[in-house]
């Protein structure tokens, strides 16, 4: 019997369950080597019927998402105890990501945000309701956290393959390593491994030429009247998260004269890959006095969301402060 | 002790000046309140950003900085640095709902013993007003349900629906 | 390098925690038997297999203590809460080191300084002792055995300023048998020491005790003169700099000039001296700065030359007296640049004097008979302009009244808050000088009167009896215009609060001298750049430590002199100089030095060659090596701050001696009694 | 430049010819100045030793005015230095003390009026003209330039200090106005006593102590040789001015130095009539010294060639820098 595969998607976009079929003929080879006995997107299995398999009977589990409802936290619970293998799949399971960025609001906030703002008609000023009354019964949504919490701060998670989404390539050789691990092939790399990216940060594999590095203004890339294709972005004032972020990607971003956002999240070892970003950028800033310091700053209106753009729901403070305190 | 709020204040300190300024408030018997507790780097300048963050996430209440006088650095100008650091941690601070007092970046020279408990005593005051900040990063979340209490579950009525 | 490894490896360590008595010092505030049972059962779980208190940790039987502990109990680790690092961190160290454990595996808790002496509240000193003990072991944990850095030392030294603390510098190097290169802007070695006329207190003629030095410095085998020339570029590290020297044209063939001065006799050009005669005496286009000048060689200032300013025409009169075969005057001589290796530096580079028309108020520069001490000096100086007369502007007349104004430019809050040290001293020397000279009556307007050297008061009492006035207070104003019709014209009034008479007083004088206070070389920041030392607010050098080390400076092999580490005499001017160079010289007999390990380096796979880094380090102890597209450090030209260590953004360069590591181990044991419960990671022994 | 502006009583009376020559010419450099509506005295300079909260409160109210009519611009001028300085003294004190703050603005309350203290930028008519509207705006407006005309360049004692924003090269020898004066053509004489007191109200309670003060001045400019004494202050004016006679009395001199405010040699310089400036109210005749003035700039002896100096020539003088 082929041993069994199963994927989820909690709070994320999708994106992550697209790089998966964007794999091309690879899937097949998925499909070869594994039964899915779990995956929303792809094929129709209740969550009853998850919770009636036995436990650890699901080999390997490719988590995307990060946990912000009721819901996650139940589905990252179940789906540990259904597995062998847990793996936190994509930026968001990892470390937040994009809707990890809430975090410096509260729910009201959110809330706010999106249902009361100029953009939206809602003249009266309707919210989502975790449970509500219709001739029918009663509907219900899972109720929403007060922070988007990461996969591995629920649940202890064996395996991280970061990316925002994960690069195709990059999935194709996860799978290539469980399948070979499948096969015996191959010993089970080490608990806690991030799979599908490399060692160092995106410059490494940025071909930009670069020189040493004094920052007098910082632009956003609209502002900028040309953009030299050879030159390292971060000379050229664009805020580029590249030097803090790890590679794999084959630095995509930088290629095309977009400035890396740090979807890979921070290099090894890096306990806070914000505050990194915020180390690295602030000394290289070319003046001496306060107010000079503050004119080039002033040219990143958003740094908390530009720094920790991916990795804030898993970085030191994790939240704002406010948001936090709506926990119990 | 009376029953008001004493803060735990993390204080990163340089070789050369801020910690000898301590060691000097010491040698002197300037007196300051023991809500600080410092730790020596070699210059303000190693002050890495995850240190102030691990400190504000592992319970302090504040973390006071402190370096060379700005041209004074025993390692030339690497002071400046951590003034930009200071400058930018505080943009970023402010947008996670901490205030500018909880870290404090000051100078003190070797000789400014008195000056360093002064700035100490000055910084303990300003967080005791402001109370503590006992990061919850780390408690278990638990959800609440927003806007609403479950008993008083709507009736989604045909108008709007 | 997972955290996990770690742990285990902290599992294994055995940390011995000893908390000093300190007499009553610690022990009457913080409760000592309390913190070491704090460390023997609370901290159990983090490797400490025992703690004792003790009265002097420091002592012969505190270090036997731990010696007998280390051997007897196996320990790894040692934590020592007593005083500050900066006493007792290298005892300690030994300690470990005798017992045979690395060193570096040992920390202080400062319970002392940072704890006893400035709390009051026994609960919370305690309390705060406890945590800082906590922080200690969290962090020996995570010290790294290390080994001291060693690097040879080239026997050669270079000295820079040919001042007094120079010229003694160099002399004592040269004694011991080592070469030295001394290098003057200026055109001859004397310094401003060779400007005055006699010196306090014992009133010798300054010229008749320098020039013998100047001329042993000149004629001394083993010291290389360069003269007219500056350090442009200083690169390398302590035993091993390589100095790059810019000389100046002098436009005087050096091997060939005999300093007979027929070209000096000759030039038809005569100008104002700002430099040596302080303005107050002349000089021609082509010169020697003064009589005795050592090298005896003339310099010709193109900034005058009639050759040089009609665009290299006319005159030629010093080429065509020179009376050399070939000719010493070569106007074609080009700026040269020389490139030395030494072991180490002596920075001797002295100071400015105040700018005195920067106090307008008394009218230096707007006011004909006001002076400065230094144009005093020249004037009472017998080979000066005016050959030893004290005269007003004019050249001709004795003054009959001289007020000499004190602390001008220093102790004032609007210029230097510091005291000269020198004026008061040169006052008084001036002032019997100037009696002495004129039969003036002479005022001096002082703030305090500081004679603290060998006989300065009793020169201070000497001059009083000669009938020198004395009036204290701050000088207001010195104006050229009387208040009322009863005052006569042609005076300069001195304005000024007599605060022993608790008067206004306005003491109609006929010169006022300004004693000028000293100030940093107005260049000193970007020497202090160059060689890599940097400077107080002030602009001072700033030294090693204060008290416990005036000489040498934060970079190694680097040591300053004289009043380039702050004002100060003739006689500490020396003094200084010869410690400097026995500073130099036990370095030499070294012939290696151990270094502090505590430096940066690069995990070159971690690196991706950003080079945020490459910009940051004053020392330029990073490069970038395009090859491999890594950054790279320097262990023996980096100095240890740690940055770039904090700037790295992939984290990717490591601190010995502070890692990241350290300093989080040591937050976490810090705040160990206010963190969240859940943080804690439970590691037993 | 856009400004608000404070005349005070004196401009008003004593010192009127400032206020008209300032009047003609503020279009010549751009100057445009709005009054302040329903301004008050500002209490001079003994209001403060009095009784320093009402004294305070009674300038807050002209600056809550000030601040109230503030639309395109936050600068107030004043041409009086006793006003400028109380001005300038209630908005800095206000701002360094909290409660003084707090006190005043209760005060103003009650007239339904509040000042943000800060938020204007007082500054005196001198360091508008100099330093925001420059010589060179200044000079290209000269058409009749005050050649052969020796000034002495007189600032008062309360302008340059204390400072409090530091606006001035020196608080003991300033020089804005040396230069100002120089853009219009006129010699400048150096002296000593640029800042030194003109008596102020001495001259009221202890005439002595101000005829001294007076006699100081005067022999001072005139010993420099100086055709006139001028001056940016109506206080300053006054005493030299109208009591130079009486101090001439006094002393049993006769010295004729007139005293004249800056714009009134601007007004001059830029073609105006002295009618129009004002000129002709003042005590000490000023006609025979504008008498000096010529068509051509006089001819400064050519700089003589730098001869060697000879024993007898005396001590070279410091190079000013």
């Amino acid at each position: 019997m082929k041993p069994k595969f199963a994927m989820y998607w909690a709070a994320a976009c999708g994106g992550c369950e697209i790089a998966v079929l964007n794999i091309d003929e690879k899937v097949l080879d998925l499909d070869a080597n594994f039964e899915v006995a779990f995956w929303p997107a792809a094929m129709d299995v209740k969550y009853k019927e998850v919770e009636a398999m036995e436990d650890e009977s699901i080999l390997v589990t490719l988590f995307n998402g990060g946990i912000r409802t009721d819901e996650n936290e139940h589905m990252a619970k179940l789906l540990r105890r259904k597995s062998k293998l847990l793996v936190a799949f994509g930026s968001c399971a990892n470390e937040g990501c994009i809707p990890g960025l809430a975090n410096l609001g509260t729910r009201e906030s959110i809330f706010d945000c999106a249902f009361d703002n100029p953009s939206t008609e809602n003249p009266a000023h309707l919210r989502p309701q975790i449970a509500c009354q219709v001739p029918e019964g009663v509907l219900t949504l899972p109720p929403l956290q007060a922070v988007v919490r990461t996969l591995d701060q629920v649940v202890e998670v064996d395996y991280h393959v970061p990316g925002c989404p994960p690069e195709s390539h990059q999935i194709a050789a996860v799978l290539d390593v469980l399948i070979a691990v499948v096969k015996g092939e191959a010993e089970l790399p080490p608990k806690g491994a991030v799979l599908g990216a490399g060692d160092t940060s995106v410059c490494d594999e940025c071909p930009r030429s670069r020189d040493v590095k004094h920052i007098d203004k910082l632009s956003r890339i609209q502002e900028l009247p040309v953009l030299d294709t050879e030159v390292c972005l971060l000379e050229q004032g664009l805020m580029c998260s590249g030097p803090a972020t790890r590679s794999g990607c084959n630095s995509r971003c930088p290629n095309v004269g977009a400035p890396c956002i740090g979807c890979y999240g921070a290099a090894p070892g890096v306990l806070d890959q914000g505050a990194r970003l915020m180390a690295a950028i602030a000394s290289v800033i070319d003046a001496k006095e306060p107010e000079a310091i503050d004119r080039v700053l002033d040219g990143l209106p958003d740094p908390a969301g530009t720094f920790y753009r991916f990795s804030l729901a898993h970085s030191l403070l994790r939240a704002n402060r406010a948001a936090l305190a709506e926990q119990e | 002790m009376t029953d008001q709020f004493e803060p735990v204040i993390i204080g990163f300190t340089c070789n050369w000046c801020s910690y000898r300024a301590a060691d000097l408030a010491g040698t002197a018997r300037i007196k300051y309140p023991p809500n600080v507790r410092l730790i020596r780097l070699m210059c303000s300048g190693r002050l890495d950003p995850t240190f102030v963050l691990k400190a504000l996430s592992e319970g302090a209440d504040g973390v006071l900085i402190a370096g060379c006088h700005p041209g004074e650095c025993h390692y030339l100008e690497q002071n400046y640095k951590a003034l930009r650091r200071h400058r930018l941690m505080q943009r970023t601070l402010a947008q996670f709902g901490i205030e500018p007092e909880r870290v404090r970046l000051t100078w003190a020279s070797a000789a400014e013993g008195a000056k360093f408990a002064e700035d100490i005593t000055e910084m303990v005051e300003q967080v005791r007003k402001l109370g503590p900040l006992n990061w919850p990063a780390n408690l278990p979340t638990k959800p609440v349900p927003v806007g609403m209490v479950a008993a008083e579950i709507p009736v989604l009525s045909e108008e709007v629906a | 390098m997972t955290d996990k490894t770690q742990q285990e490896r902290a599992g294994e360590e055995r940390i011995g925690v000893y908390v000093c008595h300190c007499g009553s010092n610690i022990a009457g505030v913080v409760n000592v038997e309390a913190v070491a049972k704090f460390a023997a059962e609370d901290l159990k779980d983090r490797g400490v297999v025992l703690a004792r208190d003790y009265t002097f940790m420091c002592s012969v039987a505190g270090q036997e203590l731990i010696e007998q502990d280390i051997h007897e109990q196996g320990l790894t680790r040692v934590v020592v809460a007593a005083c500050s690092p900066h006493l007792h961190e290298k005892t300690f160290r030994n300690v470990c080191e005798r017992s045979g454990i690395n060193p570096y595996l040992s920390e202080m808790a400062s319970i002392r300084e940072h704890v006893a002496w400035v709390h009051t509240d026994k609960a919370a000193a305690t309390a705060k002792a406890k945590a800082i003990v906590n922080g200690a072991v969290e962090r020996v944990l995570k010290n790294e055995p290390l080994e001291a850095i060693r690097v040879p030392i080239d026997a050669a030294t270079l000295v820079v300023g040919g001042g007094i603390a120079g010229l003694q510098a160099a002399l004592e190097v040269a004694e011991a048998g080592y070469d030295v290169y001394l290098i003057e802007r200026e055109a001859s070695l004397g310094g401003h020491m060779a400007q005055f006329d006699k010196t306090f207190p014992t009133l010798d003629c300054a010229a008749c005790i320098l020039t013998p030095k100047m001329a042993a410095v000149g004629s001394h085998a083993r010291i290389h003169l360069f003269t007219w020339s500056e350090v442009e570029k200083v690169e390398g590290f302590v035993g091993n700099y390589t100095v790059t020297v810019k000389k100046k044209p002098r436009y005087v063939d050096e091997d060939v000039c005999t300093g007979c001065g027929i070209c000096v006799e000759k030039c038809p050009v005569m100008v104002v001296d700002e430099n040596f005669e302080a303005g107050i005496g002349y000089r021609k286009a082509i010169y020697w700065p003064f009589a005795q000048a050592v090298p005896n060689l003339p310099v010709l200032d193109p900034d005058t030359c009639t050759y040089f300013i009609g665009g290299k025409g006319g005159c030629k009169a010093c080429e065509i007296f020179c009376p050399t075969v070939p000719n010493s005057i070569l106007f074609d001589q080009k700026e040269e640049r020389v490139s030395l290796k030494v072991g180490n530096i002596i920075l001797a580079t002295g100071w400015d004097l105040f700018n005195a028309r920067r106090i307008p108020q008394y009218g230096y520069g707007r006011l004909a008979n006001v002076f400065t001490s230094l144009e005093l000096e020249r004037m009472c100086n017998a080979a000066g302009p005016t050959s030893g007369r004290v005269v007003l502007r004019d050249g001709q007349t004795a003054p009959k009244a001289v007020g000499i104004v004190h602390c001008v430019g220093s102790r004032d809050r609007n210029y230097n808050g510091y005291c000269s040290a020198i004026c008061c001293m040169q006052s008084l020397k001036l002032a019997h000088l100037v009696k002495e000279r004129t039969g003036a009556e002479v005022y001096n307007f002082y703030i305090d009167i500081r004679t603290p050297g060998k006989e300065y008061d009793e020169f201070y009492l000497r001059v009083m009896d000669e009938g020198v006035h004395f009036v204290r207070g701050k000088v207001a104003e010195v104006s050229d215009v009387p208040i009322a019709p009863s005052e006569e014209g042609g005076k300069l009034y001195v304005q000024v609060e007599d605060t022993l008479a608790g008067l206004q007083r306005r003491i109609p004088v006929d010169m006022v001298v300004l004693s000028a206070g000293l100030e940093p070389r107005h260049d000193s920041a970007e020497v202090g750049k160059t060689f890599g030392i940097a400077c107080s607010t002030n602009g001072w050098f700033i030294e090693k430590h204060a008290k416990m080390d005036p000489i040498a400076t934060m970079t190694e092999g680097v040591f300053v002199a004289g009043c380039a580490q702050g004002p100060k005499d003739i006689p500490a001017s020396v003094s200084q100089g010869a410690a400097a160079a026995a500073r130099v010289l036990s370095h030499i007999r070294q012939g290696e030095l151990a270094l502090e390990p505590i430096r940066a380096s690069v995990l070159e796979e971690q690196c991706s060659g950003c080079r945020i880094c490459n910009g940051l380090c004053p020392f330029n102890a990073i490069s970038f090596v395009a090859e491999r597209k890594v950054s790279e450090i320097n262990a023996a030209l980096c100095q240890g701050c740690g940055t770039c260590v904090a700037a790295c953004p992939a984290g990717a360069i490591q601190g010995s001696g502070f890692s990241n590591e350290q300093v989080l181990a040591q937050i976490e044991g810090l705040l160990r009694d206010v963190a969240q419960p859940v943080t804690r990671e439970p590691v037993t022994a | 430049m856009k400004a608000l502006f404070y005349p005070g009583c004196s401009m008003q009376r004593n010192a009127r010819p400032y206020l008209d020559s300032l009047l003609a010419i503020r279009a010549d450099i751009g100057l445009e100045l709005q009054e302040i509506d329903d301004w008050n005295c500002c209490g001079a300079t003994e209001y403060m030793s009095v009784h320093r909260v009402a004294a305070h409160s009674l300038i807050g109210r002209n600056l809550a005015l000030a601040q109230a009519q503030a639309v395109d611009t936050d600068v107030l001028t004043a041409g009086c230095s006793a006003c400028f300085l109380n001005l300038s003294k209630t908005d800095t004190q206000m701002r360094e003390d909290a409660k003084l703050n707090g006190t005043v603005n209760e005060a103003l309350a009650a007239g339904g009026l509040h000042y943000d203290a800060g938020s204007l930028k007082v500054r005196h008519l001198l360091d508008l003209v100099c330093h925001d509207i420059g010589y060179d705006a200044v000079k290209a407006r000269v058409v009749k330039p005050l050649y052969g005309l020796k000034v002495a360049a007189y600032y008062g004692c309360q302008v340059v200090r204390p400072d409090y924003d530091g606006r001035w090269d020196s608080h003991e020898h300033p020089t804005a106005m040396d230069t100002l004066l120089r853009a219009l053509g006129a010699e400048v004489v150096d002296w000593s006593l640029k800042t030194q007191c003109c008596g102020g109200h001495m001259s009221v309670i202890g005439p002595e102590v101000a005829f001294g003060l007076i006699r100081r001045l005067i022999h001072g400019a005139a010993e420099a040789g100086a055709d006139m004494v001028v001056t940016l202050c109506p206080m300053c004016q006054l005493n030299l001015d109208a009591y130079q006679v009486e101090m001439n009395k006094h002393f049993h001199t006769d010295y004729r130095v007139p005293v004249l405010y800056f714009t009134q040699l601007m007004g001059l310089a830029f073609g105006k009539s002295a009618k129009e400036l004002g000129i002709g109210k003042e005590f000490v005749d000023a006609t025979p010294a504008l008498a000096k003035i010529q068509a051509e700039a006089p001819k400064v002896a050519e700089a003589k060639r730098r001869r060697r100096p000879k024993p007898g020539d005396g001590l070279p003088m410091p190079r000013m820098e």
